[in-house]
């Protein structure tokens, strides 16, 4: 019988290394697997890259990540905000390395990973300084420059409910980029509201098939999240 | 001169989005154009974050974390709007299946150059998020901006010195005031704040400018 | 108000013209919109560019309007089957103009299109005569093969449920290609088999939201179709 | 010798699929290999029409034409089991989340090449369906074939003279004489059916063939 729950938080991230690259859903805060960060923070390993839309948001997920100093890279496509102050001090003090790609371009990429493309020509950011160096074409009249695929390691996504197969549905806008992220790592690690007993999930409604997901972990949370203040 | 309000702006912008366009809104000052829809109008609004369908803000207390707008603010889905990941929202716009996006600018070139994401200042953080998608994406890109710095120094441009976002994707320029269409042909005037002459526009902006045989009044 | 609902097959489909590009959904015949198809065939127009999977089973669908000669060229992965005999003939009379593309391309082109990509890199088909002249690339040690996006003037799918902004859901493996041809055609025809009232189709679970449908027409059919003896 | 039958073939590929594999039978022969799954161990049929966790043939007067599989053929779906578009369920051949899939062929070259789509013949009409696809994109594409035609010519061969369908992919081929390990190394035999012998089976393949230290006998 295949199981791919898994007992904890801890449990689930126990094989992440120093080094290792690091899909993190969520848009914002909407879809940020908190527990599946801070169990990784708690394991203490370092020098990681991550792959995210934003550099951290507050106090928790990733800008905790950043806070504690174990991030080297972020690819991202929205660094900077309000509440991106440990993102904006480390990379200040010139502690962290930062990748900008324009957001549609990195939800392709991380796309394209997933499905096996070696590269894409989108025409997002041509001409503009992001494509500075890249190669271009021009193709039946519009111009594109090539973009290669995001693949990591791991990813950490965090989705409303799961089963033992590891198939997901997600909750609103926290679906965000937790679909595509879990088809583009070598590990997809998914934290989940709930888990239901496989029959559980409608076939027609399972948004990430088992096949893209290899533990499946529950953390108890409300099925609505209130607002921070 | 009577300048635009950042309401009448918004109202202006809204006028121009017709019944069953699917439309994003960018941050800032183009959000504000969604309070002047008429609600008898069927719009769709597109939200960047894996939504179609937006509604207004939630009551108070109503908020939820996990129904945010590109600007992580609250909102609420309409009845008939949808949920989808991030690389079909980005097809919508990347694709050609909106039909308007609605952003701010730093500057915008009479050839329709968008500058919006970076300052290019040293020390700056740059953030780009969906701009460049949306940008040259969307059917029709309008921008909403004030046409001047608070310095006085006139942000529609002959060329852009932000860094750009996109190139010729501009289409039309909704500014406190007057309202420019831009493109390959360079800028053509079509309405002017009540009391602003076209000389004064020229002095003001420093750009060839070309004026629409009927000038309307905003 | 905005309705997307059109009243007949025939109102859908009547300004399909001479010479257009359609795409039309299914696998076999699950998924193959039967009822816009004959109202096409009976439209009259010709030199049509299909897109499909295959090239027609049996007697109905795709393989009728092969037999109606109204197929200047088919772009599809599986021609030759047990029962594809009018596009046999047509082939084998030079009636008809056969572009081959492996299946998985085939998904990705329609994608790619519907995504805005210019071109993509997929390693499918490297080294075989279906990338004969085609321009190949080798990128991280893996060889891949050049390949751009296949769009339509027109898409014909068959989905199970629609409402009036065009929001679709679809029934088991008659999924197939109909969420991916939705994006890639500038006007995409869906035929249901029951329009809903708005807020009918859970927003979760929406397939294709309706930015990719232009029109919508119910064709009573039962829920679940028995199998042709 | 004693030439195993389809179904001894059908067990013996099912043998070396592991609990908790991603798999996909191709059409024709290798369809047969579900039959021999131990119903105890949760393996994960995918067909290419887009359903993960396919079940059995479904019972007379069960058919349901919108549920079937790549073959065309009516199917059921598992408990646990979902349903996806095309591009989906490419994505997850071509970005090599399938574990292993299981081919037919016409020739296999003792490198790994695979022959399986097209004869080739004049007025032969070609058909390739997903045969590319899941050749290169499966983890490991294992094939099933009988190792001679019925004209007694070895379809291991040092080059396919077929059109090939990709190229290195093969990594075990299942045949009624034997199963043979190929790859850039050559052919490598790692069974044997009783009462066929090494040199035997060189003169009739008439490859370069190795052989494992211990052969076993299927």
């Amino acid at each position: 019988m295949i199981d791919k729950s898994v007992e904890s938080a801890e449990a689930a991230v126990a094989d992440i290394g120093d080094g290792a690259s690091v899909m993190i859903g969520g848009f914002g805060t909407a879809g940020m697997p908190d527990q599946l960060i801070d169990a990784l923070i708690a394991r203490g390993v370092g020098d990681l890259t991550i792959i995210n839309n934003n550099a951290g948001n507050g106090e928790t997920g990733v800008a905790a990540l950043i806070k504690a100093g174990r991030v080297h890279k972020i690819i991202c496509s929205f660094p900077r905000q309000s509440d991106s102050h440990h993102f904006d001090a480390a990379y200040r003090a010139g502690q962290i390395e930062l990748e900008l790609v324009p957001q549609g371009n990195l939800a392709a990429r991380i796309q394209a990973a997933g499905a096996g493309l070696g590269a894409i020509f989108t025409p997002t950011g041509f001409g503009t300084l992001l494509a500075e160096s890249k190669e271009t074409r021009r193709i039946d009249g519009r111009d594109y420059v090539l973009e290669y695929p995001i693949r990591a390691d791991f990813a950490l996504i965090k989705a409303l409910k799961g089963d033992r197969w590891g198939n997901l549905v997600y909750r609103k806008t926290a679906r965000n980029f937790g679909p595509i992220m879990a088809m583009a790592a070598a590990t997809t690690i998914a934290q989940v509201s709930a888990i239901v007993p496989l029959g559980g999930l409608d076939p027609e409604v399972v948004v990430t098939p088992g096949i893209f997901v290899q533990r499946v972990v529950q953390i108890a949370t409300a099925a609505t999240q209130p607002m921070a203040a | 001169m009577n300048r635009m309000t950042r309401d009448q702006m918004a109202a202006r912008v809204a006028r121009d989005i017709p019944e069953g366009a699917y439309v994003n809104l960018g941050i800032g000052l183009p959000t504000k154009v969604a309070d002047f829809l008429p609600v008898e109008r069927d719009i769709f609004l597109q939200s960047e974050n894996g939504l179609l369908g937006m509604g207004p803000a939630p009551a108070k207390g109503e908020e939820d974390a996990e129904l945010i707008n590109a600007g992580k603010q609250p909102v609420t889905l309409l009845t008939g709007g949808c949920f989808f990941h991030h690389a079909d929202s980005f097809a919508m716009m990347r694709g050609g299946h909106l039909d308007i996006c609605v952003l701010g600018a730093f500057q915008v070139s009479i050839h329709g150059d968008l500058a919006n994401w970076h300052t290019g200042e040293p020390g700056a953080i740059p953030a780009v998020g969906g701009a460049m998608d949306l940008a040259i994406g969307a059917k029709q890109t309008f921008v909403m901006m004030d046409l001047l710095t608070k310095q006085g120094e006139s942000k529609l441009v002959e060329r852009c010195t932000y860094p750009l976002t996109g190139l010729g994707c501009v289409s039309r320029i909704y500014t406190d005031l007057g309202v420019i269409a831009v493109g390959p042909e360079g800028a053509r005037v079509i309405e002017l704040v009540d009391g602003l002459t076209i000389e004064e526009l020229r002095r003001l902006t420093g750009v060839p400018l070309a004026f629409a045989r009927q000038i309307e009044t905003a």
